[in-house]
């Protein structure tokens, strides 16, 4: 039911020109869920969080969040959300990560990471610096706080990235592949954050490769397909005997 | 009478003069440049907006203040609007001519232009802003304008520099034209003096040489900007 | 209204069209290879010829184009050496003063508008290009100019715009064009305002057709920054 | 109305007529007639510097009262401003470089009277044949403009240009032949040409140069034009006139 | 020695600013050699197939391409190529793949594929567009050919740039990261793809996180740390008993 949901996403579809890219999503997420979106490369695993968020605008569906649905209105044929400070609102509440990080590039990383905080959530400036700083440090790029993004490695961006999200203390956060930059040892790194914060509570969406996160670390795991769900389930389940063909197949490679 | 005399500060030199009218051209092209960075803002916003009638309004006054001679645009504001402000002032009782202030009908002329020059100049820098960076502004749930302000402003501000430079240029030379409103700007001042003392190439070429300094002034602002806005760009640019 | 007036104004006025928009396509067109050639010294790399390219822009963006012209026309004939030499039999005449010295300055301009349009292009793809070993002419050709065209349209299209109102100072110099006519019938007629007028609607429909054209262009270089169409062909 | 001070406009730059000083006080014959005109005409006079581009429409528009500016009094200006009596009527002659195979052309030194309209006289005939061929610069739209025009339009090339001053300095430059204008305006630039040019033919005079310089104002305003044209008579009949005309022109020019 | 050597390279240094991030790095390449690049995120590794390829100059340090050597020339206090011919021609025979793809945005995929064999190489557009397209089915995104970047999945953007780097046939491949952004299935595809190339005689350095490929088909692998080469060797001896403590803990997490 919706009013115990965190997010809730009812049957969203999305179409880019003549392409039908989301073709019926649905899917409920409550507090402390990690929830892993395994798929194929292009089957709709990065255009179904950006609906979420509202980046795309879903062609139909609902969305809720905490028990609050956000309206849409027709416009010119074309679906559009009814009040955008309702979305801003919204938004300011769920955490995204990007598989392109998207750094604010006349920003150094600092200013990247405290500027959700300060200028959107109104925090006092000199607690954000501080946590900025812890945050940096916990995903390891303390020194780079001063550097712009232009002048980061790959691995340092995405932390980058993560720490930005992190800082807005959203209570659900969507992680668009958030460890593809990073080392084995970062990968872990990074895990053993995303693991802490879902004791805390906090509801996750993790598009990802990585499939010993989506067997260790969430609680469930959505396998998406051309735009649908092809099966969901515990990891156990979906890794287990009860692997469809399809998921079984996409699996397989892991391990080598 | 010698160059030097002519030049000079004293009775018989147009030094002072000059220097004036020098002043005159800054401050009218100043007062132009920031009348049409809002002006110019606003009909950027309206181009790049999604309603058709915005995006109309906007085309029509790029086209508009763009394509007509800038002298009828300054006839238009100091001659109506003077006719408008004595029309008014007659209702009122007054007899006689109530002009807009030359410095004003000046300014706000050359304001309306340069909006129309800066329109454009910011649509082209907002169109270079990565589409990613506003959509991670958008994710944390920034609100228009403080995604205005935070993240398209600044970067705007890094792309479009070397065109407000021009803008700048473009304005500093209108703001010649502004002499029909009678104000005494650079370019008039050096015409009065040639014509008064016949010595046309000479107060030419020092006229010109004024608005070299003044280029140069602001050649220094601009590029001091830019150095600024540029501190985060990787420096692909200069090598092999 | 005086329709008479206006349509006899109006007929005299489009009788000088063809020397304005001589002079406009001359040196917009000359002028735009002479900014790629300044610009190309501001960015290459050598030292003097980029100090000269900045010199030059400084110039000739800094000055009125009215004492650039004067000076052009007026003042190289004062010297005797020019008098003599052999560029005199062309620069003895008033049309390719005008368009030499409206060259010369659109060139400045246009020069700092494309230099603000390479800046734009994405550093990582032209390292890119770099690294299947493009470089010098192929590179700017193929990747660099495409992108840098793009962003610098908007700007550029105002500069152009403008050389078609630049026109009219070369009355200055007996090249007698629209703006120039259109005073000579402000002085005989006094109907200031009407002339105007008239002049500014050739102006105005001269640049909305330049601006139409402009925007039709920067429209076919944005295909990848629109959505796919529909429905496939 | 009750006229108690009076603007009146002139350009300021068109030595000696009028010019302004390097002090910013304005100077030259026509100043130091409009003084006197305002004390016979018993009004306050403020003088203002304007542009001659925008000074008609800007006298109508109320911005100043008169136009005082050598402003030849013409129909086509009756159409759209009233003029006092003329204070000044000038003789037109040709100009050229002064070692020039068209110096001393026939009939220098001499002065010829012509009639509105007049061609065929004999002495410009003369003229016509040894300008044969060659350039004659002219300021545009004038009334020595239509003269050129009328006379030597068949046999001569002519080139129009905005000021006199373009057209002397390309006098010198050698890309025309010869100048045609105002004959005091002639004496103040060769002075100021260095003794290069000089008169050649004989002066033209009369009733073909229209009645003369006189003072613009609106039409709405018979009672000041009425009020100078008696200041204008007085200053006539006086001697005023030809005294400061001797003073700035070096020659009387008072109508005749 | 280096007449033997595909690609050579000799103690390589660079610095940006006051950070050393290349401490002196060497290397040698013969045919058909895989050799896997190692090691924690901001350790260097991108930067030394940067340098490699000149994209960034190395402070010092020779490197050699089939025997060449790459000229330097110092100027102004800085060394840099003295032959630009040169640098073109050696880097169309080192093809690359970006960590951050790079794609040419302005061009649709199959145009930024023909890019350089058409314009750099000179070959025929027409069999160009034809191995491109066989190019692009073997990465499996023929149905994007005609899509701009902007509107691919990030995997297909990686199988595009893949596609880019492949077209120029270079003798040497320099991979950053190049399965990143795919799912386990296409890692698999790409890596068969690549063994294939190994066969064929291509010699690939690969900057990968993918521990499984360093094992599985590489020939040699790198261990990076803190801008120097902290181990090498064969995979059964760098993943097996001869594995360093630093190494060890770096590979520790994998499969985690
Ligand atoms: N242009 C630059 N200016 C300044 N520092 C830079 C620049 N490029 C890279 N660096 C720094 O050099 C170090 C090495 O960067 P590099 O990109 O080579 O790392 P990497 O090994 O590829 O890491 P990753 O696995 O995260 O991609 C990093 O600390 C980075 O911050
Ligand atoms: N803006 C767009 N315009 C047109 N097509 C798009 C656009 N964005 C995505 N697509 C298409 O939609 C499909 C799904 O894209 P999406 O980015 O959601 O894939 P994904 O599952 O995240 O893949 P990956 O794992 O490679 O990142 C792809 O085929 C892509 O080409
Ligand atoms: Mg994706
Ligand atoms: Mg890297």
């Amino acid at each position: 039911m919706a009013d115990t949901a965190r997010l809730s996403v009812r049957d969203i579809r999305k179409s880019f020109g003549a392409h039908e890219v989301l073709r019926g999503i649905s899917l409920e997420a409550r507090d402390g869920d990690v929830i892993s979106v395994l798929g194929a490369s292009g089957s709709g695993k990065s255009t179904f969080l950006r609906c979420i968020n509202l980046l795309e605008i879903a062609d139909a569906g609902e969305i809720w969040v905490d028990g609050e649905q956000i309206r849409m209105a027709q416009k010119g044929g074309r679906n559009h959300p009814a009040s955008q400070r309702q979305v801003d609102h919204i938004r300011s509440e769920l955490g995204m990560v990007f598989q392109s990080f998207n750094l604010w590039s006349h920003m150094t990383i600092l200013q990247n990471v405290i500027e959700g905080p300060v200028h959107v959530l109104k925090r006092p400036r000199a607690a954000c610096v501080e946590e900025a700083h812890a945050l940096l440090r916990k995903v390891g790029i303390a020194d780079k706080a001063d550097s712009y993004p232009a002048h980061l490695s790959g691995g340092q961006q995405q932390r980058a990235a993560i720490a930005r999200a992190l800082a807005m203390k959203p209570k659900v956060m969507l992680f668009d592949e958030p460890t593809s930059a990073l080392d084995p040892e970062l990968v872990g790194e990074v895990l053993r954050v995303m693991r802490a914060l879902a004791e805390e509570g906090m509801t996750m969406l993790v598009v990802t490769h990585e499939m010993s996160f989506a067997r260790n670390v969430s609680n469930r795991v959505i396998f998406m397909k051309e735009g649908q769900i092809e099966s969901s389930g515990a990891p156990e389940a979906m890794f287990g005997a009860g692997a469809t063909p399809a998921f079984r197949q996409f699996f397989g490679h892991f391990g080598g | 009478m010698s160059t030097l005399e002519l030049l000079g500060f004293g009775s018989t030199g147009w030094g002072a003069l000059l220097l004036a009218g020098a002043g005159i051209t800054l401050a009218v092209t100043a007062a132009a440049l920031a009348i049409g960075a809002v002006l110019g803002a606003i009909v950027a916003a309206a181009k790049l907006s999604g309603s058709v009638v915005a995006r109309a309004l906007g085309s029509a006054y790029t086209t508009v203040f763009r394509g007509i001679p800038e002298l009828l645009i300054i006839y238009l504001i100091y001659f109506g609007g003077s006719s408008a402000v004595t029309a008014i002032g007659q209702a009122m009782g007054y007899e006689g001519f109530l002009g807009l202030p030359s410095f004003i009908a000046g300014a706000l002329a050359v304001g309306i232009i340069s909006g129309s020059y800066q329109a454009e100049v910011f649509r082209g820098a907002y169109l270079a802003v990565a589409k990613g960076e506003l959509e991670a502004a958008s994710a944390i749930g920034m609100n228009r304008a403080l995604r205005f302000r935070r993240i398209i402003m600044p970067q705007v501000m890094r792309y479009a520099l070397p065109g407000m430079g021009n803008v700048w240029q473009l304005s500093l030379k209108d703001s010649a034209l502004v002499s029909v409103t009678g104000l005494a700007e650079l370019m008039r001042t050096s015409q009065v003096a040639a014509g008064s003392t016949r010595q046309y190439f000479l107060f030419f070429v020092v006229g010109g040489a004024l608005y070299l300094v003044l280029t140069s002034l602001s050649d220094q602002v601009f590029d001091r900007a830019e150095r600024r806005a540029n501190r985060s760009m990787p420096s692909a640019m200069g090598q092999v | 209204m005086d329709f008479d007036f206006l349509s006899s104004t109006m007929v005299t006025l489009i009788k000088a069209l063809p020397v304005t928009l001589a002079l406009f396509a001359l040196s917009v067109s000359i002028g735009c290879v002479l900014a790629l050639l300044i610009l190309w010294m501001r960015v290459g790399g050598n030292r003097y010829l980029s100090a000269f390219a900045k010199a030059y822009v400084f110039v000739f963006r800094g000055s009125p184009l009215l004492i650039q012209m004067f000076l052009v026309f007026y003042g190289l004939a004062q010297f005797s050496f020019i008098r003599n030499g052999p560029l005199w039999p062309l620069l003895r005449e008033p049309f390719v003063c005008a368009v030499l010295s409206l060259a010369l300055c659109t060139a400045a301009y246009s020069a700092e508008i494309f230099r603000g349009g390479l800046r734009s292009v994405p550093p990582r793809e032209i390292e890119a290009a770099r690294s299947i070993g493009m470089s010098g002419f192929l590179l700017v050709r193929r990747i660099i100019a495409p992108i840098a065209l793009r962003y610098s349209l908007p700007a550029y299209s105002t500069e152009v715009v403008l050389m078609m109102k630049s026109t009219s100072l070369a009355s200055l110099v007996t090249v007698w064009e629209v703006t120039g006519v259109a005073q000579r019938l402000i002085s005989h007629s006094y109907r200031t305002m009407e002339v105007f007028l008239c002049a500014a609607a050739i102006y105005l429909v001269l640049n909305f057709i330049v601006l139409q054209a402009m925007a039709l262009l920067e429209y076919s270089l944005s295909r990848h920054l629109r959505a796919p169409a529909a429905r496939k062909a | 109305k009750d006229w108690k001070t009076v603007t009146i406009t002139l350009e300021g730059a068109y030595a000696p007529w009028n010019m302004t000083n390097p002090d910013g006080t304005l100077g030259g014959f026509e100043p130091e007639l409009a003084k006197v005109l305002c004390e016979r005409a018993k009004v306050e006079c403020k003088l203002v510097a304007s542009d001659w581009d925008g000074m008609i429409p800007a006298l109508n528009a109320g911005k100043f009262d008169i136009i005082m500016d050598a402003l030849s009094i013409t129909g086509e200006r009756k159409q759209v401003i009233d003029f006092t009596i003329p204070y000044a009527q000038t003789p037109a002659a040709f100009a050229t470089v002064k070692d020039s195979a068209l110096a001393n052309a026939a009939g220098s030194g001499t002065e010829v009277k012509m009639d509105v309209g007049q061609t065929g006289v004999k002495e410009v005939d003369a003229l016509k044949e040894a300008f044969k061929g060659k350039t004659i610069g002219i300021q545009a739209s004038t009334v020595y403009a239509k003269f050129i025009y009328d006379n030597f339009g068949d046999t001569a090339t002519i080139r129009e240009y905005k000021t006199g001053a373009d057209r002397d300095l390309d006098l010198q430059n050698g890309r025309i032949d010869l100048g045609f204008d105002d004959s005091v305006y002639f004496q103040s630039a060769f002075d100021a040409a260095k003794g290069e040019l000089a008169f050649t033919g004989p002066q033209i005079v009369g009733p073909i140069w229209g009645e003369g310089e006189g003072l613009g104002v609106r039409k709405a305003d018979t009672d000041l034009r009425d009020m100078f044209s008696a200041a204008i008579k007085s200053a006539l009949d006086d001697g005023t006139v030809k005294t400061l005309s001797e003073k700035w022109f070096k020659t009387d020019v008072s109508p005749k």
